[in-house]
């Protein structure tokens, strides 16, 4: 024990003194930086790590080229262990199909955030997945863009605060949502396709399932699979960070709903 | 005639709002004003700084200047760029209560407000930046005490209002403890 | 007249306004964003419409639109995105009609792009740079008055610094000029066997005549940009040319420096001098070439790896040499504050020139 | 004043300057054995967790922490450590 | 009675000598052109006469603003007797709520192809049925790209013949098809949502009145509204102009299914 | 050698793919869609793939991956769908890769888009003008020579004429030179600590330090243009240069009529030359001054309203007056047939610059 | 060759140089009444309907020429035409 | 040395074909070809033209002449710019039972040939292009009949390889009823 601001604490600044073992090294290996500079509270960086530590897990590390939108999800594309092609917002898909087609025995998977990819970039992953390309995609939505400040996407649900839209999204002057995964599962050519999120422990491991089963689907060649990742973003949704998971289960996950919407793997069973 | 004034410090300590507020007061004052802030990434205790223009014409300078006649020093950490554009005859207000590094006092007049202190005394140490304000609106003359503290409302967004009056009692603070017309702003003639 | 502290994105917003625009969209993208998010609070409390599109495809597509029923609309991005508008803008630009876009660029590298056109075929915007804030505020309503002119797309092309300087300016609403808007659609013409047309294709309905005629209708917009390029004022700033051995050029902010560098260097007795385009197309070439008429060197500064240099040296022709001090310079953000951007630096770029 | 003895089948590992102050484990802790610092503050600015007595090494902690802060020991036998409250 | 190839035929040169009523003045008349220049047996003209129809029966000629794709329906843009707003590629959607937008009172439809609106412009129609734009968006689906030669679009059903597919798409080289329509119907925000044809004479009629009911719900403000026309390309499909209806109904219309697939009007009553 | 009657489209494509080109990304837009079914044809032949991209927005990104992973890739339209590549031209060039591009324009309007890049920033595209079908084979696999020894697209600017006009050509395969493709990305290098990373953001991941620096590679980017563009040799065709009074320039097909109606001046006596560039990127600045030494005026024929002239302008730098006797020229379809191609009509301009 | 009356309740007037020969119309009629010519072609180049007595003024080919080329009329009371077949 | 042959006819004729059929022909025989065709809009009856260029070295002539050595008309509608282009000493094949305007005889040899009447004999009216083919290489030699036969099965469609036969045919007829050598295409120096 220690004293710290006059209270009796355990020190954490290293390993236990008594026998103990670690319960799983979980520094995320394939991630090299330390320190990024995502904000406080943000839910992306938990999705990244749970991409990733499926890679590790599956074994294709060696072989995987992971295409990145531009979001601050960016902020990892430079800091990863695995090899990782950059590309322009909204345009991962499309890369990522060359990729493909050029190294079919690439393991490929895109990040991507609401505004890349259901703005910017909506035709892309659609056309993609009619196409049933090989590859997976996954799409970080926090309802906002988050890098430019926080303002409404594609995605943004009714009554959802961001910068646009401070006393909430509304149908009548906003339009509506698009629930990406929902219209994804609809297409032939998509294989496996869920919606996750990171807003508890629960959920995180929920989504760690869905992302190893999408990325099984590319490795067992069935085509489109996609995993959307419902993350918090307090920065852009004008919210402290302690509400900021309670806010993401009452208002997105609330309409994106959370679940596998579709798998021809089990359908096929 | 153009007076440059720079403001230096660390994220969080309000240094943009100090200029917005002298800007603020200066045009007020029938002045022009040219203010561009820079910040150095957006992790907490990073670098904010700000270039203030104030001229009886049109401002002619850049955004960011390459000579200076005042500064206000809120944190040393970044503060030697700053300090090597000012000119002789020039004058600076520094907070020492986070601040040792001195400005060459040959060039430079340097007024020294422990304004962290004062701020505390008042009750929000955020309002440290109002205190050197105050002290600068006294020691230069550039700006009066009361358009600067008309300008805190005016540059306060709206949830951020009730801490107006925090602000302007730590600008007075700041005022009484400086000396008065240390370097004056304006020549008689162009006083506003 | 009534000064207020603004932002040069709030600026340049309300400019916008004051000069009638009433339609508005945009995707963000710093430090474009700023302006956006300055118009969707103003238009809709003026009776405009900003629209947030969905991407910068959708943001050129709505502003189109709009000014096809002769509504004074804008859009714009940050070079990046007005890449991405390239193909519309184009054909806006056959279509003939009035749009205002800003490029709120990152440095300086999209002077090609703006002066020359990046998409496809035959056409010029005019484009005016306006270095510091209440410059902005001036030609923005300029921008107004020339599209509806010229029936041509008008480009204003700002930066960081410009969206991010706080000024003390007057954005007092100006009365707009008559605005012929005959050509405009509203729906009104429909069954009167001579319905409009507003089209990249052609000008107007080719009644009994299958299919569009090409080479006529490109033929007219290439009369229209020749008459254009011709009738629009070249304007540029100058000072201290004469007499001066070198003469800088520079657009823009940088060019606020590099006149501060002039200034100075004047101040020590060195004879240079320093000149601004403001339109960048129409490029001031006479303006140009008479400032430097004394001139044994010519320097360009640009934030870029030489661009407008080349519309210099087609002033000059050779009668100086003309030398390059600019390059590019940006902080490791990329947003565009330009480390170079300093009176000292270019005090001694300008030196070195004298020294050649 | 008084001692408690708490039972405590967990540890974990801070990497203090790499967090960002977020509370999220804090509220995410199921005994609720993390605390914010409440004037220490880290190299960058931020407040960040301590740990009282009672840790289950559930590893919660770790998996909502977008900073990647947390090591997760399990003692080999549970231990008891003793608070003064 | 005439002679004509030594056969005895009715003279159809000019009016009925005996008292006869004209049926209806079959000249659209809000079509300019006598002669344009598309195919023989191609449907797109078919769709356009029914769509111009609508127009002139609703009483909106006077504030209607037609916005055109390009694909060789472009053909008509330039010969319409309302007034017309030349779109590019993909994006007459966007200009269309621009219009929309800056003169809400504008009666705004859109003609597109499936190439401008599936391929190029996938986006822009999804984009602008989620904001509930109030306009009518009309694709005309005969699963090519008719303008450059008939090659595969993205709706191109399995099993079809284009340019690129003489054998027929099949899914595991070409992909699926998008069934925009269904897509659409899906959507919050759009209204009114529905599938014709113009292979027959009842198909014909049928989509007359979807496009009525389309424009209609524009009229009452619903907000989106989509008719998608399932047209000949005999030049495309590389069959006789004959085959051609009959190859629709068992190609296209077997997956892009004929009839409304959504009406809030209806849902509301 | 084989001699085969190929019509250009026919011809390129049999040229990219025996240089070696394995991957292709288009979308239809004549002339280029000629293009894009040859290569649909023999790229799965040669174990290549050809996707019938869904949008030129996707023929781009697609092309872009391939290319990331070190595979021979094209990709191109025709002007108009290069405009909407804009943006990712700019930034392919930025991220370093090899890539080859087909602009298979309507007409001559798309110079300044080909040689300034029509996208954001300061980037370079080499330009390569063939003017005839046997030209545009050598071209072509030249291009993929120089893409990958620079690592910088390279665009080849075609023209409905080169599409259409069918040639005796030798399509035999070459044997392509070592390419470097160390860069290429492949997967392989995950997991050891210094896995690659391809991005226009940074050439090279920065362990352990947040983000990329931009100033850092947008300054590395820059070098490699300027060592580029030093690197490339310019080339030209020239023909009665010396002693001629007018010198005519011109690039791409109109070049052979120009070099027709010289040739047939010639033949009366009339002392006329003719330097047409076929790199228009770097631009043989210095060959066409050369060419030009001895002119007393020079002319240039672009089917255009005026591009070229620019870079001739900027070449010869006032030492003679350029004339500009081109202007678009187009028949009514717009697809590319000008009818001011005719050697008549060009022997007639040029003779009335000798007249001025 | 004999002869054949015909009830004919409709006819059609056909601008015969804006047909483009597709042949619709003749598998569209119900009556069959509407035949191609074999060999006169139109300005154009193309074979073009001809019309035999039995129309009953349906409107189809109306309906689905691509062309507009027909105006249909329906008699006020049905006629009787005499055909040779 | 370069030879320049225009042909010219409406939509339907063959004049693609024939083109293509006689640069294949050449190109067999070793000369350098080019060939650029031009179709005046889709409509049936519409113009088109080909511009055939052979040469014993790389062609240099644009993809259309201003000038030309021979022509092959078999349509008079778009004949007369054709025709303009038609040098001293050249030499032309005309369709008569299509073709009535007769060009200057000073400066052209005319072959006058009733290809549609041949081949309506052969039982083709479609072959009438290659009877007027086989007419002009019997009056010039430009390429060789065996040379031109070879080439129509590698200039036709998969799909159209049943009228290899018939148009075979047309192009002999066409070449028997012609003069031999009313012009000849190639000095002795540079015969295939
Ligand atoms: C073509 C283009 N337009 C706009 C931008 C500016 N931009 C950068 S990130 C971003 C939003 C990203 O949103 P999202 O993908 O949801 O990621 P998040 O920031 O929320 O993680 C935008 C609009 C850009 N980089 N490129
Ligand atoms: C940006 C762009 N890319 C390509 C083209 C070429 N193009 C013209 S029409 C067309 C296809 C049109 O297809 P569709 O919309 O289905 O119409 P259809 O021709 O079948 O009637 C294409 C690809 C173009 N005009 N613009
Ligand atoms: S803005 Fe939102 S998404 Fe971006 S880092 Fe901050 S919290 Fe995360
Ligand atoms: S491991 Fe579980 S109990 Fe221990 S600190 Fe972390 S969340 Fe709390
Ligand atoms: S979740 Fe991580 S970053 Fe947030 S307060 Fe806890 S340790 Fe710090
Ligand atoms: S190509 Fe097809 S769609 Fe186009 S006109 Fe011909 S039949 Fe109609
Ligand atoms: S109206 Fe009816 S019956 Fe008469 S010709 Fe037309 S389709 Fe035949
Ligand atoms: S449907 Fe029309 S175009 Fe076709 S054959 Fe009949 S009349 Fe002629
Ligand atoms: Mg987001
Ligand atoms: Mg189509």
């Amino acid at each position: 024990m220690t004293e710290h601001e006059g209270r009796n604490v355990v020190p954490t600044d290293r390993p236990p003194e008594q026998p103990a073992t670690l319960v799983r090294d979980f520094t995320p290996d394939l991630i090299d930086v330390g320190t990024h500079h995502l904000c406080p509270g943000c839910g992306e960086p938990v999705a990244m790590r749970a991409a990733l530590e499926a890679v590790a897990e599956l074994g294709v590390v060696q072989r995987t080229i992971g295409v990145f939108g531009i979001g601050c999800y960016t902020a990892f594309s430079n800091n990863l262990d695995v090899e990782v092609l950059q590309a322009l917002h909204g345009r991962a898909p499309s890369l990522a199909t060359g990729v493909k087609r050029a190294k079919p025995a690439a393991f490929v998977f895109t990040v991507q955030g609401d505004g890349d990819m259901v703005n910017e970039g909506l035709q892309e992953v659609i056309h993609t997945a009619a196409r049933g390309e090989n590859v997976t995609c996954i799409m970080l939505n926090n309802g906002v863009f988050g890098e430019t400040g926080g303002h409404m996407t594609a995605t943004t649900v009714i009554g959802q605060r961001t910068k646009n839209t401070l006393e909430g999204r509304n149908a009548e002057d906003h339009g509506h949502p698009i629930l990406l995964a929902n219209m994804l599962a609809g297409i032939d050519g998509s294989a496996y396709v869920a919606r996750g999120a990171v807003n508890n422990a629960h959920n995180v491991a929920l989504t760690k399932q869905m992302i190893t089963a999408a990325f099984e689907s590319q490795i067992a060649g069935r085509g489109f699979s996609f995993v959307e990742v419902l993350t918090m973003c307090p920065t852009g949704w004008f919210i402290d960070t302690t509400e900021a998971p309670e806010y993401l289960a009452d208002n997105l996950a609330a309409v994106h709903q959370i679940g596998v919407l579709k798998d021809v793997a089990r359908a096929d069973a | 005639m153009e007076r440059e004034l720079l403001l230096t410090g660390i994220g969080g300590q309000g240094v943009q709002l100090a200029a917005r507020v002298i800007a603020t007061a200066a045009i007020a004052e029938g002045r022009s004003v040219q203010m561009f802030g820079s910040y150095g990434g957006m992790m907490r205790g990073g670098n904010t700084d700000a270039t203030i223009v104030v001229s009886d014409a049109r401002v002619e300078a850049p955004p960011t200047v390459g000579h200076a006649w005042s500064a206000i020093v809120m944190h040393d950490q970044f503060a030697p760029p700053i300090l090597a554009k000012l000119i002789p005859g020039s004058i600076v207000v520094v907070n020492t209560d986070v601040c040792s590094s001195k400005p060459d006092p040959a060039r430079t007049t340097v007024v020294e407000v422990a304004a962290n202190e004062i701020a505390d005394g008042i009750g929000n140490r955020l309002a440290a930046s109002m205190v050197l304000t105050g002290a600068y609106a006294a020691a230069t003359g550039l700006v009066s005490l009361d358009a600067l503290a008309e300008g805190i409302s005016a540059s306060l967004p709206s949830y951020r209002q009730k801490t107006v009056d925090v602000n302007v009692a730590a600008l007075r603070a700041g005022f009484e403890t400086a000396p008065r017309d240390l370097a004056a702003a304006w020549p008689a003639e162009v006083r506003a | 007249m009534s000064m207020r502290l603004l932002e040069g994105s709030e600026a340049i917003a309300e400019a916008m306004v004051g000069a009638g625009c009433r339609f508005f969209a945009g995707y963000p993208m710093t430090p474009f964003t700023e302006v956006l998010e300055h118009m969707a609070r103003l238009l809709p409390e003026a009776g405009g419409v900003c629209m947030n599109a969905e991407s910068e495809l959708e943001a050129i597509g709505m502003a189109w639109g709009a000014a096809a029923t002769g509504t004074p609309a804008a859009t714009g991005s940050t070079g990046q995105g007005l890449s991405l508008m390239q193909e519309s803008l184009a054909e806006i630009t056959l279509a003939r009609l009035p749009l205002v876009v800003l490029n709120m660029a990152r440095a300086q590298g999209d002077y090609f792009q703006a002066t020359r056109g990046g998409g496809h075929g035959d056409y010029r915007h005019i484009v005016l740079a306006p270095a510091d804030v209440a410059e902005a505020v001036g030609l923005v309503r300029y921008a107004f008055e020339l599209t509806f002119r010229w029936r041509n797309p008008v480009l204003v092309f700002g930066d960081y610094y410009l969206a991010h300087t706080a000024t003390s300016v007057d954005i007092t609403e100006v009365e707009a000029g008559e605005r012929d808007v005959s050509w405009a659609l509203n729906g009104s013409s429909g069954g009167t066997g001579s319905a409009k047309l507003v089209s990249p294709l052609g000008a107007f309905k080719r009644k009994n005549q299958a299919g569009y005629n090409l080479a006529d209708h490109y033929a007219s917009c290439a009369a229209a940009t020749t008459e254009m390029t011709a009738g629009v004022k070249p304007i540029v700033e100058a000072e201290h040319t004469d007499g001066a051995e070198v003469v800088v050029v520079a657009f823009g902010t940088p060019g606020r420096y590099v006149r501060a560098a002039v200034r100075s260097l004047r101040a020590d007795g060195v004879p240079v001098g320093y000149v601004r385009p403001v339109t960048l197309y129409p490029f001031p070439g006479e303006a140009v070439a008479r400032a430097c008429a004394d001139a044994r060197a010519v320097a360009v500064y640009e934030n870029n790896q030489g661009q407008m240099i080349d519309d210099v040296r087609l002033s000059v022709l050779g009668r100086a040499p003309v030398h390059f001090i600019g390059g590019l310079s940006l902080d490791s953000s990329g947003f565009g504050i330009a480390p170079d951007l300093d009176v000292a630096v270019l005090r001694a770029r300008i030196e070195e020139v004298f020294a050649r | 004043m008084s001692e408690k003895r708490v039972l405590t089948r967990g540890t974990v590992v801070i990497d203090v300057d790499a967090c960002k102050g977020c509370d999220l484990c804090i509220d995410a802790c199921p005994p609720g054995v993390l605390t914010m610092t409440s004037h220490e503050l880290n190299a960058r600015g931020y407040a960040f967790p301590i740990l009282s007595p009672g840790c289950t090494g559930c590893r919660i902690c770790a998996q909502i922490c977008p900073d990647f802060v947390f090591q997760v020991y399990k003692y080999d036998e549970p231990i008891e450590l003793v608070v003064n409250e």
